[in-house]
C-alpha cells in the first residue's frame, strides 16, 4: 500500500528532523524526503557532537584516557569503562582480583538496568506517553544513588582502574542493591500493565519497523536490535569476559523483528540483569579490589589488540594499536549504535513519520556515542 | 420590546460567558499541570500562591508581556486570524449551554445544531494557523487535524442524531428535561429504555476526545513528531489563545456529554440526598468536571495513536457501529416508544 | 468475527487497567525533592572539585610539590607552583590552581598523590555565568577554611 | 559457517596477492603466537608485515585470524567473509607515517553462534590513498568508510556517497593523520 502511494504522488518535500528535535534524543539530524506523511528517504546526518575521542586516545597515556570512556555513552558508562580496562589489562597482562571482577559486574549490570529504564521512558515518550518516563526515572534515581555511593558520580563514571576498582564497595551498597532489586521486581508488573499490555502501544509497535536478521548482519547491528531479530548473540555469552561464565543467565531473544520485539528484549534484559546481580552478590568473595602489581606507567607490547564487551546498546569494541609507548598509537572505538543507526536509512523507507520515529526510538540511540 | 433591559441582559451574559470560558481555560491548565504532576509523583506548580493557584495568572501575565513574532514569509492576516478563530467560536457555543433549568443565555430550540455548526469552525483555525505559519511541521499538522476532524465529525453527528431520536428534541434544555429523575433515567444507562445507551456514550466520549484534539488523539500537536504542530510558530497571546481555545473546547465537550448522557443538572439520587437539591447548576458542574478529570487522566496515561489507527478507529469501528446504533435506536423508538 | 470483538474487549480492558494505575499513583505522595528548599546530603564518596586536605597535626596542607597530580591530569587543569625556600627541605607550595572548567573528576590526581594531600570536596552548588569563577586557588581556599 | 573453510579461502587469497615470491607468502613471522610483541621488543617501530594469514591467539589479540591482503583483494576478502555469514564490525585506518603507508583494517565477526573474529588489513601508500569500497558487499560499510575518509582522507573508490560524516562538510583536514597539527 505504501509503495503504491509513493509512486503515485510526485509532490515531495524535504523535512529536517533535528538537530534540535524532541524525538532525536540529542543532536541527531535526519534529512527526510517526505511524500505527505510517508518517508521516501531518511538520511541521518551525524557529527553535531563529534569530539574526536580517538585522537584524544593518541594524545593521552593509557590511564589518562579512562575518563573519556564515561563520556561516550553516558547512559551505560560503566560498560565502556569495563571494555577499556579489560583491553588494557589484556595488553599489559594484569591480573584482576576476583572481588574486583564481581564489583565490576554488579555495578555494570546496575548501570545497564538504569540505561534500559531510561530508554523505556524515553521510548514511551517518543510514542506520546509521558508518565512512564517519570516512573522509570523514579527507579533509575535509586540506581544512581547506589552508584553514586560507590563511584562518586551519578552519570559519567570513572570507577574501574587497570587491575581493579577505584575503591571497595561497602556492605550497605550490597544490601541496598538487593533492596532495590526487590523494589524493581515489584514495580515491573506495573510497567507491563501500564505500558507493555496497553493496546495503543501494541498497535504502534507490532509489525512496525521490521529489521530482518540478514539486514542486521549486513549492517553490523548488535545488541537488543539483533536479538529482537531472532539472533541469539550476546558478547557476554559468546565471548565471555570477566566472571560472566560463572553466572547463570538467559539471553532474551525475540523472533518478530519488529519494534515490539526490541522492546520486549530490553524489558526482559532488565529481569536478567537483576538475576545476574543477585547471583554476583551471593557469590562475591572477600579480598583486595586492586591488583598488587600494576605498573606505574603502562607500556604494552607493540601490536594491535581488540576487545569487545556487551554494552547496553550492543557490542562495544576497542581496537588499540600500541607502539610500546605509554600512549596508544591508534585507538579505534567501535560504537554499537553507529552500526545500529546505519541501517535506519534502509529500514525506514516507505514508513509513516510516526512509525519511523517509533523505529528510531526502538534502536535506542545515544548520540554522543555515535559521534564520538 | 424593551431594548434597554435586553442590552443589559446581553452584556451580563456576555461577560459571564467570557469569564466562565476564560477562567475555565486558565484553571484547567492548572488542573492539568497539577494533576499530571501528582500522577507522575511530582508536586507541580507550587510557588505562586497557595498550591500554585495563582500560576495561571502569572502564566497569563507572562504570555501577554511577550512579543508576537512573525516569522519570515508568514501570511500575516491569516496568521493573526487563526488564534481568534480558535477562541471565538468556543465562546459562542457557551451561549446555548444550559447549566441549569434557568441558567442559559439563549435557549434556542436547535441548540444542538448550533453547537456543531460553531464547533466545526475550530478546525478552520487549525488549518489556517498551520498553513499561514509557513512551516512544514505546521502544514503536516494542519493536514492531520483536518483529516482527523472530518473523520470524527461523522460518527459524532450520527450519535447525536440517535439521542435526538430518543429524546425527540434538538433543544438542549429539553434533552436534559427528558432525563429528569434519578440516574437510571439518564441516557447513558440501558434502564432508560434504550439498551444501547452505554455503547453510545463511550463512542460519543471517544469522538469528543478526538474532536477536541486531546491525547491520545492529539496528532495535530504530536510533540515527539511535529514539535508543537500547528502552533509551532505562535508566540505570546497567539499561542495563549490557541491554548485557551483548546481548553474551552474540552469544557464544551464535557458539557455536551453531560447534557446528552448524564442528565444535565439533575441529581443522581434525588430521593436519598434531598438536601443537596434535586437539580441545580452545581450538579451539572460536578458531572462536567468529573468528565474533564477523566480526559486529563487519559492524556497522562496513554501513548499517542498513529494517524492510521486513528482513522481506522473512526471509519472501521465508530462509523459502522454508530450507524447500526442509529438504526437500532430508530427501531426502538418506532416499535417500543 | 469473535476475534474482532475479543480484541476490542481485551484492548478496552488494558486501557481501563492503565487508567486505574495512574489514578492510584495520583493519590500517592510525590517522590521529588523541592530543591532550593530541601536538598540531600552528598554521599561520602561524592566527587566535587578537588581541594587540599587540612592536616590535623600541622594545621596546614601536606603538599610536597612533586607535581604528580599535574602530570597525571588528563586535561591539564592543575597548576602547582612550588618554591625553594631557605631552611626548608624540598619545595614549598606557593600556589595550587585548579581550572575546574576542564576537570572531568576522574580522580587521577588523587590517586597519584603520595602524601594524600588532595581530596574531593563536597561542593555541588556551583553556578556562575563567568568562566573565571571556576579557576580556583586551592591554597587560598584552604586558608579561608579556617 | 565453517571456520576452517574461511581460513583456507582467505589464506589462498592472501597467497595470490604475492606476485614476487609466492613461496615466501604463507611464511609469516616465525613464532605463531604473540609474535608481534616477542620479536621487536624495544626496537623501532616494527617493519611492515608481509601479506599473509596469521592464526593468532584469541586470548591475547582478541581476534582469531589476522590476514593481510593486497589492496585490490579487500572486496574479495569481504565476499568470502560475507559468504560465510559473518558481519562487519568496523573499518578503520592506521597511519604508519614512518613507512609512508596507511593501513586499512576491517574487523569481522560472526554473530550466528561460535565466536570467530577475523581482521583483514591492507596497506596503501600514503600519497595515493585509494582503495576499493566494500559497501556493495556490506551496506553497513558505507558509514564506516565515510568515517575512515573523514579521519584519514582515504579515498574509497566506487563509494556511493563519500562525504564527510562526522566532521563538518567544509573542513579540509584529516585529524588522525600523524602529521595533523591541530586546526
Amino acid at each position: 500500500m505504501s509503495s503504491q502511494a509513493l509512486s503515485q504522488n510526485k509532490e515531495r518535500f524535504e523535512l529536517n528532523l533535528g538537530p534540535q528535535h524532541p524525538a532525536t534524543h540529542g543532536v541527531l539530524r535526519v534529512k527526510l524526503l517526505m511524500d505527505g506523511e510517508y518517508i521516501v528517504n531518511a538520511e541521518p546526518v551525524l557529527g553535531y557532537i563529534h569530539r574526536m575521542h580517538e585522537l584524544m586516545g593518541e594524545n593521552r597515556t593509557w590511564a589518562q584516557y579512562l575518563p573519556n570512556m564515561g563520556r561516550l555513552d553516558y547512559l551505560s558508562a560503566l560498560s565502556y569503562n569495563l571494555g577499556y580496562v579489560e583491553l588494557v589489562e589484556k595488553m599489559a597482562g594484569i591480573e584482576v582480583p576476583e572481588r574486583a571482577e564481581y564489583i565490576r559486574v554488579i555495578t555494570t549490570e546496575l548501570n545497564r538496568i538504569s540505561s534500559h529504564l531510561l530508554w523505556f521512558g524515553a521510548f514511551v515518550l517518543d510514542l506520546g506517553g509521558f508518565t512512564p518516563l517519570l516512573y522509570a526515572f523514579d527507579d533509575r534515581e535509586q540506581i544512581l544513588d547506589l552508584l553514586e555511593a560507590v563511584t562518586g558520580a551519578r552519570l559519567t563514571y570513572c570507577y574501574f582502574r587497570f587491575g581493579g576498582c577505584y575503591n571497595d564497595v561497602e556492605d550497605n551498597f550490597l544490601s541496598g542493591t538487593l533492596a532495590f532489586i526487590k523494589r524493581l521486581r515489584s514495580r515491573m508488573p506495573m510497567y507491563h500493565n501500564l505500558v507493555t499490555k496497553n493496546v495503543i502501544l501494541m498497535q504502534r509497535l507490532e509489525g512496525v519497523g521490521p529489521i530482518s536478521a540478514e539486514m542486521c548482519r549486513k549492517y553490523g547491528a548488535t545488541g537488543p536490535v539483533l536479538r529482537g531479530s531472532g539472533v541469539n548473540y550476546d558478547v557476554r555469552k559468546n565471548e565471555p569476559y570477566s566472571i560472566y561464565p560463572e553466572i547463570d543467565f538467559d539471553v532474551p531473544v525475540y523472533h518478530e523483528c519488529d519494534s515490539m520485539a526490541r522492546y520486549n528484549v530490553r524489558m526482559d534484559e532488565i529481569d536478567q540483569c537483576m538475576r545476574i546481580i543477585e547471583q554476583a552478590i551471593a557469590k562475591i568473595p572477600e579480598g583486595p579490589v586492586m591488583a598488587e602489581k600494576v605498573p606505574k606507567m603502562i607500556k604494552p607490547e607493540p601490536g594491535d589488540y581488540y576487545h569487545t564487551v556487551e554494552a547496553a546498546r550492543g557490542s562495544f569494541g576497542i581496537r588499540a594499536v600500541s607502539d610500546g609507548k605509554n600512549q596508544a598509537y591508534r585507538m579505534k572505538l567501535r560504537s554499537p549504535t553507529f552500526s545500529n543507526l546505519s541501517l535506519y536509512q534502509e529500514a525506514s523507507k516507505g514508513m509513516l513519520l510516526a512509525d519511523a520515529l517509533a523505529l528510531m526510538g526502538s534502536l535506542d540511540l545515544v548520540i554522543p556515542e555515535i559521534d564520538r | 420590546m424593551d431594548l434597554g433591559i435586553n442590552v443589559v441582559e446581553m452584556v451580563i451574559y456576555l461577560v459571564g460567558i467570557i469569564a466562565f470560558a476564560a477562567g475555565n481555560a486558565a484553571y484547567l491548565v492548572w488542573v492539568e499541570r497539577k494533576g499530571a504532576a501528582h500522577i507522575q509523583r511530582r508536586t507541580g506548580p507550587k510557588e505562586v500562591g497557595p498550591f500554585g493557584l495563582l500560576q495561571p495568572l502569572a502564566d497569563g501575565a507572562k504570555l501577554m508581556s511577550k512579543q508576537i513574532i512573525f516569522p519570515d514569509g508568514v501570511d500575516k492576516p491569516l496568521f493573526m486570524l487563526a488564534p481568534l478563530l480558535a477562541m471565538v467560536p468556543a465562546i459562542m457555543i457557551f451561549v446555548t449551554i444550559p447549566f441549569s433549568e434557568t441558567l442559559v443565555a439563549r435557549d434556542i430550540n436547535i441548540g444542538l445544531l448550533m453547537i456543531f455548526a460553531f464547533a466545526s469552525v475550530n478546525i478552520l483555525a487549525l488549518l489556517i494557523g498551520g498553513w499561514a505559519s509557513r512551516n512544514k511541521y505546521a502544514v503536516i499538522s494542519a493536514a492531520r487535524a483536518v483529516s482527523q476532524n472530518v473523520a470524527y465529525e461523522i460518527p459524532m453527528l450520527v450519535i447525536t442524531i440517535t439521542i435526538v431520536l430518543i429524546t425527540g428534541s434538538m433543544n438542549l434544555r429539553e434533552i436534559v428535561a427528558s432525563q429528569a429523575g434519578p440516574f437510571w433515567h439518564w441516557n447513558i444507562l440501558p434502564t432508560n429504555g434504550n439498551f444501547l445507551g452505554p455503547i453510545t456514550f463511550i463512542m460519543f466520549f471517544i469522538c469528543s476526545l478526538a474532536e477536541t484534539n486531546r491525547a491520545p488523539f492529539d496528532l495535530g500537536e504530536a510533540e515527539s513528531e511535529l514539535i508543537a504542530g500547528f502552533h509551532t510558530e505562535y508566540s505570546s497571546m497567539g499561542f495563549g489563545l490557541f491554548f485557551m481555545g483548546e481548553y474551552a473546547n474540552i469544557v464544551i465537550g464535557a458539557a455536551l456529554t453531560t447534557i446528552l448522557f448524564l442528565g444535565g443538572w439533575y441529581s443522581p439520587f434525588p430521593e436519598t440526598i434531598p438536601y443537596l437539591g434535586t437539580a441545580g447548576a452545581w450538579w451539572f458542574l460536578v458531572k462536567m468536571y468529573l468528565l474533564i478529570w477523566t480526559v486529563v487522566l487519559i492524556r497522562w496515561t496513554y501513548p499517542r495513536v498513529t494517524l492510521w489507527s486513528l482513522l481506522n478507529l473512526s471509519w472501521k469501528i465508530l462509523i459502522p457501529f454508530s450507524l447500526l446504533n442509529l438504526l437500532a435506536s430508530a427501531g426502538l423508538v418506532k416499535f417500543l416508544g | 468475527m469473535a476475534g474482532y470483538f475479543k480484541n476490542i474487549l481485551s484492548g478496552s480492558w488494558s486501557l481501563i487497567v492503565g487508567l486505574s494505575i495512574t489514578q492510584k499513583e495520583f493519590f500517592k505522595k510525590p517522590v521529588t525533592l523541592q530543591y532550593p528548599w530541601e536538598s540531600l546530603e552528598m554521599s561520602p564518596r561524592f566527587r566535587g572539585h578537588i581541594q587540599l586536605v587540612k592536616d590535623a597535626e600541622s594545621g596546614t596542607h601536606r603538599c610536597i610539590c612533586c607535581g604528580m597530580c599535574e602530570k597525571g591530569c588528563p586535561s591539564g587543569c592543575i597548576t602547582v607552583k612550588g618554591e625553594k625556600q631557605e631552611g626548608v627541605k624540598g619545595k614549598v607550595l606557593v600556589g595550587y590552581d585548579l581550572d575546574f572548567t576542564k576537570c572531568s573528576l576522574c580522580g587521577q590526581c588523587i590517586e597519584n598523590c603520595k602524601p594524600a594531600a588532595i581530596e574531593f570536596s563536597k561542593e555541588y552548588n556551583l553556578a556562575s555565568t563567568r568562566k573565571e569563577d571556576f579557576h580556583y586557588d586551592l591554597l587560598k581556599r584552604l586558608k579561608e577554611q579556617k | 559457517m565453517n571456520k576452517l573453510n574461511v581460513i583456507d579461502e582467505l589464506k589462498a587469497l592472501a597467497a595470490e596477492g604475492m606476485p614476487a615470491a609466492p613461496e615466501v607468502a604463507p611464511v609469516a613471522p616465525p613464532a605463531p603466537e604473540g609474535e608481534e610483541g616477542a620479536a621487536p621488543k624495544k626496537a623501532a617501530p616494527p617493519a611492515p608485515r608481509k601479506n599473509g594469514l596469521l592464526e593468532v591467539v584469541y586470548a591475547v589479540k582478541g581476534v582469531h585470524v589476522d590476514v593481510q591482503v593486497a589492496v585490490d583483494q579487500v572486496v574479495r576478502a569481504a565476499q568470502i567473509i560475507d559468504g560465510a555469514g559473518m558481519t562487519l564490525e568496523a573499518i578503520t585506518g592506521v597511519d604508519w607515517i614512518t613507512d609512508k603507508e596507511l593501513e586499512v583494517v576491517y574487523d569481522y565477526s560472526f554473530t550466528g553462534g561460535e565466536c570467530f573474529r577475523v581482521v583483514v588489513r591492507t596497506r596503501i601508500p600514503r600519497d595515493q590513498p585509494n582503495i576499493p569500497t566494500i559497501s556493495k558487499v556490506f551496506p553497513g560499510a558505507n558509514w564506516h568508510e565515510r568515517e575512515t575518509f573523514d579521519f584519514f582522507g582515504i579515498n574509497f573508490e566506487g563509494h556511493p556517497q563519500l562525504e564527510y560524516l562526522l566532521l563538518p562538510e567544509d573542513c579540509d583536514f584529516h585529524p588522525l593523520l600523524k602529521d595533523f597539527k591541530g586546526c
